[in-house]
């Protein structure tokens, strides 16, 4: 299915969306598509938002976004991610709203859903100034121990897309790799897509890959190079010279919205 | 991010930067499974690694296990962190306050914020499990507060009793290490002291990038400088990673 | 470390003993050195007691049994662990308690005992009559929806005994084929023993392998074909034939009596 | 344990067991997920996967997902069993009742049985969980009862409503494949009645091995006999199997 109409197809107005893959394996090629597709009043899901949300942010996209860690990841750690930071502090293009979380949270979040488990629990959040801030916290007590401990609710995204190295020609999913909920999401979300960089006639096990069977994903496209300038293992390195330069981009208004020009009308992928 | 290491007042060929990663890097101990933070923490770790503890084991926050291969997000959280099993974290923050309470998630209020910073990433469950935690960080006023604007990762909460009370294993801070010095928990109020100044840092200098009046330990004592091995070690790490 | 000394270093008389390893990778060689040691009193853990516990809890080490599935996995399905029969309806040669899970409740217990959790939770025991004779389920209500889920408690057992292919010398322990809690029993355990088929230089990666580094792990044990009569992926497959043999040596006291003096004194791992 | 296969009263070429085997084989339909059980569930699914359903992906309870690998046991009960992504799961058990609920823990009192069962398994996930739950057993009088001895897997509790306020999010039992004939629940009482009877089989023999008064439906059909290629294909897996 080409990747344009895969992802028409997919994601609606309002949706919950979730792009998921650590910091490999981001479905950018994908994320462009939605950025053509100008969806309105997105709920974003993801642990590190990185470039891919501030672009889908600074589009102008999103209504909210659940996060758990938001910066460049090549530039380090603090308002590098300047799309967001304007949405954030300045409201522009409009206002985001946030659901933060810590990487654990998601993670728990992500599990449960995929678990068919309203909730998940862990250890991490109390004494944090987080659980006030942020309504899907909660605690639960031990029926054994009357221990209390951190409760946090389901995730289960409308549309959850994701990247891997390959998938056969019945639509079984291929990733490799460390790292990542991009299993876990999909099978969270009612809807999914996967994005490949290659389509074969059939896996071969390797080391440190996991699977995806086909009847657990609702579309596979082609894609390669679907991750760039992030890595995919096996295919290419993350480009951190893309990433470098994406702040300069980022940090002014103007130069982004010719890069959003460039991504909308002239379809050229450029970061 | 660039960094400018000023050169210390000592007259000693190493910058206040590389003294930071050299005191950090000697609280790791050989054989220890580590979780370093990315940038401080993460090229002390890499040091200690090349120095004294080889065998380090470096949990990543995308599931390896150091060389032996990966583990699931649930894994790592579950089995690897939560479960105690990771005997140091090595973190830094925007802003640490005198009970060693850190700060990554905003500066200013949460709803209106001045800057918005990346968030909680694995610190608030590396900082309630991991059996101690160091922190590493440049030892600057606006970082040093007397309370953080946002409680993201537990140090000792608002005093000794908190953090059995809260349900955490971990033991929290155990040192802070600045390009400044050392600071260390009081053991009856759980409030951050002054254990150990760098060669050529004075006591008042502390003082004056603390926001809080800073006690300082009857025991204090002066820094070891780098060695020249360490040094070396630490400028390969350096130009090995590209920080 | 011998297998011997490492077994008698780990179990204590009264300790909560798992032996795991699905219907593969089963510690047989160092279930017969607890025979020779003579503890008392043990809880045995395991998900499938197998031959492995019909023989223990034949030789009068345990207490109690705590499980979700008890068959001869040859022979089928009922009543064909006959040791475990004898001391269930006879108490022969002591009586032995249970406490009985599905094969999920007891995953979600081993994963609750290795994150650090005092309980885990799940669907599947509501309405079941399991509840009522099974101290360790309990219900917890979530904080989000209100909705009643089954908790059961955390596994962490005094000692941990799997096997595995191989380790290096370092003792880091790699597990190569599909299912089984090994690895949940040990990060779960106070204490844990791993016997390996082979000890090597270098851990190298391959495909449905999972590692466990040397730090989790109390002792590692060079015990070549200590899974045998059940298979060991990469070196051996079940051998169905003692399996069925089996059969025989467990339905008559005698025989057993017989099997058990062999496996005591004269220290012969027949089965 | 010798399975001794009783002729069937018809004069065709097959025992009541294969019978019993192709009409299971039948329930499961082409691209679904299955979950088997050990014995007869594995014998049909197996035959399933050699005729009509050729892609059919066995969920085996180590973890395997058919041919494409295996994942984590707390991956297959979490995201695979228990978010009831599983289509089809075929059960067999020692006992059933009138509401379909299957006993395979103990016959007897739990305290002092008169004989231990192997106990849970995965049954009471599959039970609770898969989209439905096709039994299949032997149809004895001693195992089909009015009230089983003991709930290992919920069918449909005492009555329509149960599995709704037991919070079971799986469709229950949908058929009952005997030796005999088909059993389904009665959308009104959830009990089970007889819906099929096999080639030369009476309904007053059916009768006759069922413990409660057994509701016949008013369209009762007779199933298909088995076609030579399902008993030629059901051979080969019973060979293949050496069940």
């Amino acid at each position: 299915m080409p990747l344009s109409d895969a992802v028409a197809d997919l994601v609606r107005d309002g949706d919950e969306v979730a792009l998921e893959g650590n910091s490999a394996l981001i479905p950018f090629a994908a994320a462009h598509e939605v950025i053509r597709l100008r969806p309105r009043d997105l709920t974003l899901v993801r642990m590190s938002p990185d470039l891919v949300y501030d672009q889908l942010v600074g589009a102008g996209c999103a209504r909210k976004l659940v996060f758990s860690w938001a910066a460049n990841p090549v530039l380090g750690v603090t308002g590098s991610l300047h799309r967001l930071q304007d949405a954030l502090v300045n409201a522009w293009p409009a206002p985001l709203e946030i659901e933060e979380h810590s990487h654990a949270g998601m993670t728990a979040r992500y599990v449960a859903g995929a678990s068919g488990l309203p909730f998940g629990m862990l250890r991490g959040y109390a004494g944090t100034d987080l659980p006030q801030y942020t309504a899907s916290v909660a605690t639960v007590r031990c029926p054994f121990t009357g221990e209390e401990l951190d409760a946090v609710s389901a995730l289960n995204p409308d549309v959850a897309i994701v990247h891997a190295q390959r998938a056969d020609k019945s639509g079984n999913v291929q990733f490799r790799g460390a790292g990542g909920m991009q299993r876990e999401a999909v099978l969270a979300a009612r809807r999914s897509l996967v994005t490949v960089e290659e389509i074969v006639d059939e896996l071969s096990p390797v080391p440190d890959a996991t699977v995806l069977p086909s009847f657990a994903v609702t579309a596979v496209a082609h894609a390669p190079g679907g991750a760039a300038p992030s890595a995919a293992d096996g295919f290419y390195d993350r480009d951190d010279e893309a990433y470098r330069a994406w702040d300069e981009i980022s940090r002014d208004r103007t130069r982004f919205g010719l890069w959003l020009e460039g991504i909308r009308v002239e379809g050229t992928d450029t970061v | 991010m660039t960094t400018l290491d000023r050169p210390t007042t000592d007259a000693g060929s190493w910058t206040s930067d590389e003294m930071l990663a050299v005191a950090a890097a000697r609280t790791v101990r050989a054989g220890q499974a580590c979780f370093a933070g990315a940038g401080l923490p993460a090229r002390a770790a890499e040091l200690a690694r090349r120095l004294h503890a080889p065998d380090l084991l470096l949990v990543h926050d995308d599931g390896r296990l150091g060389e032996l291969g990966a583990v699931s997000l649930p894994e790592l959280f579950g089995y690897w962190i939560q479960s105690g099993r990771v005997d140091v974290g090595l973190l830094s923050a925007a802003q640490i306050d005198v009970f060693g309470n850190l700060n990554t998630t905003v500066l200013g209020d949460y709803a209106e914020p001045d800057l918005r910073l990346p968030g909680s990433g694995s610190a608030p469950e590396i900082a309630a499990s991991c059996r101690e935690v160091v922190v590493v960080m440049r030892h600057r006023l606006p970082a040093f507060v007397e309370r953080v604007d946002f409680v993201t990762s537990v140090g000792f909460g608002a005093g000794p009793l908190d953090r059995a009370m809260l349900g955490l294993r971990g033991g929290g801070p155990r040192q802070v290490i600045t390009d400044l010095g050392v600071l260390e928990p009081d053991p009856d109020s759980a409030e951050l002291r002054l254990t150990a100044v760098h060669p050529g840092v004075r006591v008042e200098q502390v003082r004056a990038e603390t926001g809080w009046p800073l006690e300082v330990s009857e025991d204090l004592v002066v820094t070891d400088a780098p060695t020249p091995h360490e040094l070396a070690a630490l400028r390969s790490v350096m130009t090995g990673s590209g920080s």
